[in-house]
């Protein structure tokens, strides 16, 4: 597979590149060109058009106008198949598994290993799985369903899947959105030993350090128009954050000082939940308490159970939890999501396309699921209401939508996350939980979430942040809690943690140490 | 004139046997009143004379009353009294059983073969419908429209009806059939489709339904358009609210068959043959069918003859 | 521009009534009597029944279920109202027969409706039974209830009192087009314009949302099968009053018209996406066709062929509209 | 940890296995006659047919389509073949007659199935009409053929060398039980072992994955339709072979038995998750309890009544184990 170098030459290139969709011009004019064992780096805010690009070169999608050259000969790429078969794999942004398979029969779909007779070689294929998941997550069973995995799991297996097609170029569309660090890490030694070998890779993150680190070019995307490529050895974050949003962005975090005076609205006791599928607790004995006007993180590695603990306390285990919630001092007796908003939670949920959003829906409909009581009238639903209703958030989040009717399927990732949030707000809860909140949104809409947290919390909310990124935590908590296979292992001042200790707590070794210690 | 051997007493029966008779009414379809009547007379009746007795329902379907068969020699019944979903489908059951040395009596509907069953007990639907088109033209003379109303396309006693009847009606070219279509011996089904017909035709004279739900659906249907006065129906078979509706003339005709008679004549030969040891019965026993119209309706009630 | 957009998908929505206007349009040019204001009604007032059931199955399919039941309920229903109708209910332990009145049986037919679809609920929602086996199961239990019910055979002879559910006309429309229009009005303004009607979007959408938006989504199914049970009622009623008999095998493979109605009507199997309105133009295509067939007194052998034909070419031309835009 | 997760996964897929053990320990318990040879064979022999059709619905249904057309397809290539073997087809421009041998019928009954089938695909795959709607017109069409071809009539009297298909045994098994469990092992290895098998859970699984994949969608959908048209016509020769006689509305309605067998057997209606064995297990449980419920003489009218609840019952205990665990 190794070619000999030609480094700086051109293998696939993409020039006037036009790509309409109803009431958006997704791509307009675009040039670009991927050098042949180059990390070219992609970024751009929610809808810049990152992912129509990649879809373009790589067959997924056809461009309005342009053409696509690979190897300096133009080419037309009718559907993915015939890009593969000429080299160009994409991990994609939205997970692309299919769910009743098995990792390895994921991996290998399309392209099985089979005997002289046609039948599949099974251990064959799961003998190589095994060896190409060794290098990134080697707890992933090849043979375990992949509906089975959690969503940072499945996205190893995304990017296994694009690995092992032994591609020429390889689209990477946000690959580690969900995934730890420790597979970040992983990930990026692969990137670099492909790009020894004269892989071209094209990377698309909102994790700006991230691009920065692993990048040898950096390509800048805003409203569809390619603005600038750059060095990545020479760029900085100020440019880039910049040429994105075409201003200077304030500093990302905001953080308000906590309300010191305000009573304690959750107090969660002695919290455990028996898991279904490993049927051991993934939640193990948690108890923890917020006050109103406070920011409460709770950081873990993958799989630690977080996720787990905030769908028990918003009801959706009744069956296998146990423990007390108090909410505003009244011992609420949650058994399910529709008690949990009148006892005035609210939870926005880590996976938006399965739980937080009903894709066929409309952006107004969305917006409305949770508080249709609002926009009724005389028993009927008001369409002036339910519009007006939805347009304020559209505004106030400034959610990029052409109109509310709109299907929300439609909106990049970023605004489908504002689209959750209104529906969580306009039910105006009293404690807000939030599961990655920024999971695959840009800077700008980060930051705007960001003070949306604080201006809530300065409103007396109390919130709940669960991320997997240490710095957002430290950025925007007051408190931040550590949880490590189920259990709760530390709990910060935010004025005293650091990175460190922090993940320190979340190791599962140094947690044994923590316990020992006492 | 049907049961002239009577009941007889259990104890006879228990000696007589040395294995207990037990007897298998396998019946074409339980969708319809006639057949319930066929298929519950005939058990009841096995039942009367001391065997044991169970009713199977085809479903119409030749396939599901070979499974019954299979079922009903593996579990060792001693006879069967079969009303056939079809004349030539239905030989094949018939043989396994006789393979498995079970005698098979058909009723209503025969069998096309002369040597796998031991009786068949049947009414003759195509000479009854010969009858029912001669009073036909003759109560609605040379001369008219008509439609016809066929029973269910696949199945050959929709047929042998239809034959009989235009065997004679044909013949006078005066009488036109302005709409031939099906209504799967369907009341709703005849209601519907009459009603389309309507739409279509004003100077209709008569309805020929190849059953009497049918017959019952298109006079529910003249009615709704006020057409009930002006249009004679006929229908086939004999059934209670026929019968009624012709002595309230509101049908025309129907033809009866004897359902009672045919059931009861076979659950006594099943137990002649099982009880008594008796073989010698003739392949083929004509049970006759008869025009009821509004001048011989006191002789009936629903489903055979007043007693 | 964005307002042109909502036109189009308007329009696009409405997509089966072109196929109806050009059937209309076909059938009127073979033969002059189609196009007639007789029947026009006579085409309403046949698919009334299979317009009652319609509605129930398309609110089911909007949920994300299916329910094979309705044919069954419809009879079952029937079967007990006549049945209540003809002759008093006797209570042994009690000393007395019940004798209901025309209205107090159906009362009692609808709430047979309402029972077999809400059990058709919690067994969906309780015991995790899938919509599909739940009511094939209901599919032959009711069935077989019927024919216990009623021996096997017909009740007829419902008295003046019951002839007028489906036999009479008022303001110069039969009563079963009156009932049929006033539940499609009925349920047009629930699935558009109620909280029920969204949340049943939401269901069928998505399940796991709609629960962590809030929204009772066992309590919306039961619902949703409740109310097929009692359309499925209704159509009975209909049906047997029309009849002035109720038939032991009413409404036998009637899931499967009106399945293909819904789904001729635009309304998606995998739930969410759909409408009431698609259904009854749905039910307009089946009942033109087969009213239409018959008319033209087409063989019916050929019938099947014919009609299968059509339903596929109508689909066709509607779905490639869609996807060549 | 991952071998212990896989053994119990194994085990869950069969749940349905458990719920036919139970099913035949209680009929034994209840009629002696049950637990025969005799009748093992029987019921084996009975559920051939379905489990011909089960087949080829469950890889329709993994794919993430449906096929309501397999009952008229098993009639109408029964009768063409059934008419192949009885009279010549007269060729007039030729000036000869075409008499077919009982071997080129039955080549002919099967390509019939296929194209059929490949019809059924085509629709669904380039017109984009719904399998739901293409497999119900096509139910009307082939029905409407099937009573063109026999003019209503059965056709019989097929002679000794077609009579092998569906009466004789060999090594003391009936020839359909040896076609029917050749199949299932056939299909078995092709949905487990081949890439087309595994193309057919991916679709149905997730389509578009499938198609990012770079697998032909399309091309898989019209073979697993054609599949399920040859399956058909094998049952209706192995059908017509049994009764000796071609019915014009032989399997009418099996389409909901042959659907209530793959879901029984625990394929999911969405697509994706089930199994071939898991579907004869399905056509096991049925062909059980019809034969149990003769065996134990029920009456017809409670027949209806007790299957419908056995079935319910069976499946809720399935579910239930299942979202216990
Ligand atoms: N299938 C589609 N139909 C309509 N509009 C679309 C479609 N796909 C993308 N768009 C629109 O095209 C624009 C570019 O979207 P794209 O997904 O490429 O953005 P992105 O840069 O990848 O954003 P994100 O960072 O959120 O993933 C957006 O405005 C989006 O709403
Ligand atoms: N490798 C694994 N195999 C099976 N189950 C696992 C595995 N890892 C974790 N789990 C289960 O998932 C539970 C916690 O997952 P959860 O999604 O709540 O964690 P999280 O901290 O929210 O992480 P994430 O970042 O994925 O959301 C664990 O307690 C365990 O039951
Ligand atoms: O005699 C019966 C009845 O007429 C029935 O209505 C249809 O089938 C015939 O065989
Ligand atoms: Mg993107
Ligand atoms: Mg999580």
């Amino acid at each position: 597979m190794i070619r000999p170098s030609t480094a700086n030459q051109v293998v696939l290139a993409a020039e006037g590149i036009v790509k309409r969709y109803p009431g958006v011009l997704a791509l307009n004019q675009v040039d670009f060109a991927i050098r042949s064992g180059e990390v070219h780096g992609l970024i751009g805010e929610n809808g810049a058009g990152k992912s129509t690009l990649m879809h373009i070169l790589a067959g997924v999608a056809q461009p309005d106008e342009g053409i696509i050259r690979l190897d300096d000969e133009p080419v037309r790429f009718a559907n993915p198949r015939e890009a593969m078969d000429r080299g160009i794999s994409l991990v994609h942004q939205e997970l692309n598994l299919v769910p009743w398979l098995s990792v390895a029969e994921n991996i290998f779909l399309g392209r099985e290993l089979v005997s002289g007779l046609g039948l599949i070689r099974s251990s064959e294929q799961n003998r190589q799985c095994r060896t190409l998941l060794a290098d990134l997550d080697a707890t992933i069973d090849p043979r375990s369903e992949v509906h089975r995995l959690r969503v940072g799991q499945q996205q190893v297996v995304e990017i296994a899947k694009a690995l092992s097609s032994r591609a020429r170029v390889i689209f990477m569309d946000e690959p580690t959105s969900a995934i730890s660090d420790q597979e970040v890490e992983s990930l990026f030694r692969l990137i670099r030993s492909l790009r020894a070998a004269g892989i071209s890779i094209v990377y698309v993150s909102h994790k700006l350090d991230e691009l920065l680190r692993v990048s040898d070019r950096i390509t800048v995307l805003r409203d569809g128009r390619l603005v600038e490529t750059l060095e990545a050895a020479t760029a900085d974050r100020e440019t880039i954050v910049r040429l994105m949003v075409g201003r200077k962005l304030e500093d990302l975090y905001v953080h308000s000082p906590a309300i010191p005076a305000r009573s304690e609205r959750l107090r969660v006791n002695r919290l455990t939940m028996i898991s279904r599928k490993a049927r051991r607790p993934a939640v193990d004995g948690v108890s923890f308490s917020v006050r109103g006007g406070e920011v409460f993180g709770i950081f873990g590695l993958m799989g630690a159970g977080r996720t787990e603990l905030l769908e028990s306390i918003f009801g959706l285990h009744p069956t296998r939890t146990t423990g007390t919630v108090t909410i505003d001092g009244q011992p609420s007796d949650i058994c399910s999501p529709e008690q949990a908003l009148n006892s005035g939670l609210g939870l926005v949920p880590e996976d938006r396309k399965h739980q937080g959003l009903i894709l066929g829906m409309s952006v107004e409909q969305n917006i409305s699921l949770s508080s249709l009581a609002e926009i009724e009238s005389v028993g009927l639903l008001n369409a002036r209401r339910e519009r007006e209703h939805a347009q304020r958030y559209v505004e106030q989040f400034s959610i990029k939508t052409p109109t509310v009717k709109q299907p929300v399927r439609t909106l990049s990732g970023g605004n489908q996350q504002k689209v959750v949030l209104s529906k969580v707000l306009s039910r105006q809860p009293g404690v807000l939980m939030l599961d990655e909140p920024t999971r695959g949104i840009d800077v700008g809409a980060k930051r705007e979430v960001y003070s949306l947290v604080d201006r809530l919390k300065r409103e007396g909310m109390a919130i709940v942040v669960v991320s997997s990124e240490l710095p957002e935590l430290l950025g925007i908590a007051d408190r931040v809690m550590v949880m490590c296979e189920g259990r709760k292992t530390a709990e910060f001042d935010c004025s005293v943690a650091n990175e460190e200790v922090l993940m320190q707590a979340a190791v599962p070794g140094a947690d044994a140490e923590v316990e020992r210690g006492k | 004139n049907t049961s002239n051997t009577g009941t007889s007493p259990k104890s006879e029966n228990l000696g007589t046997g040395n294995k207990p008779r037990r007897v298998a009414v396998i019946i074409s379809t339980l969708n319809n009143p006639w057949f319930v009547v066929l298929g519950e007379t005939a058990r009841d009746r096995a039942i009367e004379l001391g065997d044991e007795a169970t009713l199977f329902d085809s479903q119409n379907d030749t396939a599901k009353e070979a499974a019954h068969f299979d079922n009903v020699i593996a579990a060792g019944y001693t006879a069967i009294i079969f009303n056939p979903t079809d004349a030539d489908g239905s030989i094949a059951n018939v043989k396994r059983a006789k393979e498995a040395g079970i005698p098979v009596f058909c009723i209503d509907r025969e069998i096309n073969s002369t040597d796998a069953a031991t009786a068949q007990l049947l009414s003759d639907n195509y000479s009854g419908c010969v009858e029912l088109g001669k009073y036909f033209v003759e109560s609605v003379g040379e001369e008219g429209s008509y439609v016809e109303l066929l029973g269910l396309v696949g199945d050959n006693n929709t047929w042998n009806r239809s034959k009989g009847f235009h065997s004679v009606v044909d013949r006078y070219p005066g009488l036109k059939m302005v709409a031939q279509q099906s209504a799967d011996f369907d009341r709703n089904k005849a209601m519907e489709v009459m009603e389309s017909i309507l739409q279509s035709q004003d100077d209709l004279d008569a309805v020929f339904c190849g059953n009497d739900a049918m017959a019952m659906g298109a006079y529910q249907a003249l009615l709704a358009a006020g057409k009930a006065d002006q249009v004679r129906v006929f229908g086939y078979d004999g059934s209670d609210d026929v019968v009624t509706s012709i002595s309230q003339g509101k049908i025309a005709a129907t033809v009866m068959q004897y359902p009672k008679v045919m059931a009861r004549t076979a659950a006594e030969y099943a137990h002649e043959y099982l009880a008594n040891g008796k073989r010698d019965f003739e392949q083929k026993i004509p049970v006759n069918v008869d025009l009821v119209t509004r001048e011989n309706i006191g002789d009936f009630t629903g489903f055979g003859r007043k007693e | 521009m964005s307002d042109k957009l909502t036109i189009w998908q308007h329009a696009s929505r409405l997509q089966p009534l072109l196929v109806l206007i050009l059937m209309i349009v076909a059938m009127s040019l073979l033969s002059d009597r189609f196009l007639t204001a007789a029947n026009g009604w006579n085409i309403m007032r046949q698919i009334s029944v299979n317009v009652c059931l319609s509605i129930g199955m398309t609110m089911v399919i909007l949920s994300g279920g299916i329910d094979l039941s309705v044919g069954s309920v419809l009879a079952l229903a029937g079967a007990i109202t006549a049945g209540l109708i003809k002759s008093a209910v006797p209570m042994p332990w009690l000393g007395v027969e019940l004798q209901f009145t025309t209205w107090g049986a159906i009362v009692c037919g609808l709430i047979v409706g309402w029972f077999l679809g809400w059990f058709n609920g919690q067994m969906i929602t309780r015991l995790k039974i899938p919509p599909f086996v739940a009511t094939l199961g209901m599919l032959s239990i009711a069935r077989g209830l019927t024919m216990l019910w009623t021996k096997g055979f017909p009740i007829t002879g419902l008295g003046e009192g019951f002839a007028i559910l489906g036999t009479r006309t008022a303001l110069g429309a039969p009563t079963p087009v009156w009932i049929a229009a006033g539940l499609v009005g009925l349920f047009v303004v629930i699935t558009k314009k109620t909280r029920l009607g969204r949340s049943i979007y939401a269901v069928g959408g998505n399940e796991q949302t709609a629960r962590l938006s809030g929204l009772n989504v066992n309590r919306i199914k039961v619902i949703v099968y409740s109310l097929a049970g009692v359309l499925s009622a209704v159509a009975g009623l209909i049906m047997t009053s029309r009849l002035d008999s109720a038939q032991p095998n009413a409404g036998m493979g009637y899931e499967l018209d009106s399945i293909a109605a819904v789904v001729i009507g635009g309304t998606s199997l995998s739930g969410g996406r759909g409408s009431v309105l698609g259904t009854v133009i749905g039910c307009l295509i089946i009942g033109v066709l087969n009213s239409g067939l018959v008319l033209l007194d087409v063989s019916p052998f050929w019938q099947q062929v014919v009609k299968g034909s059509v339903i596929l070419v109508a689909v066709a031309i509607d779905r490639m509209r869609e996807s060549g835009e």
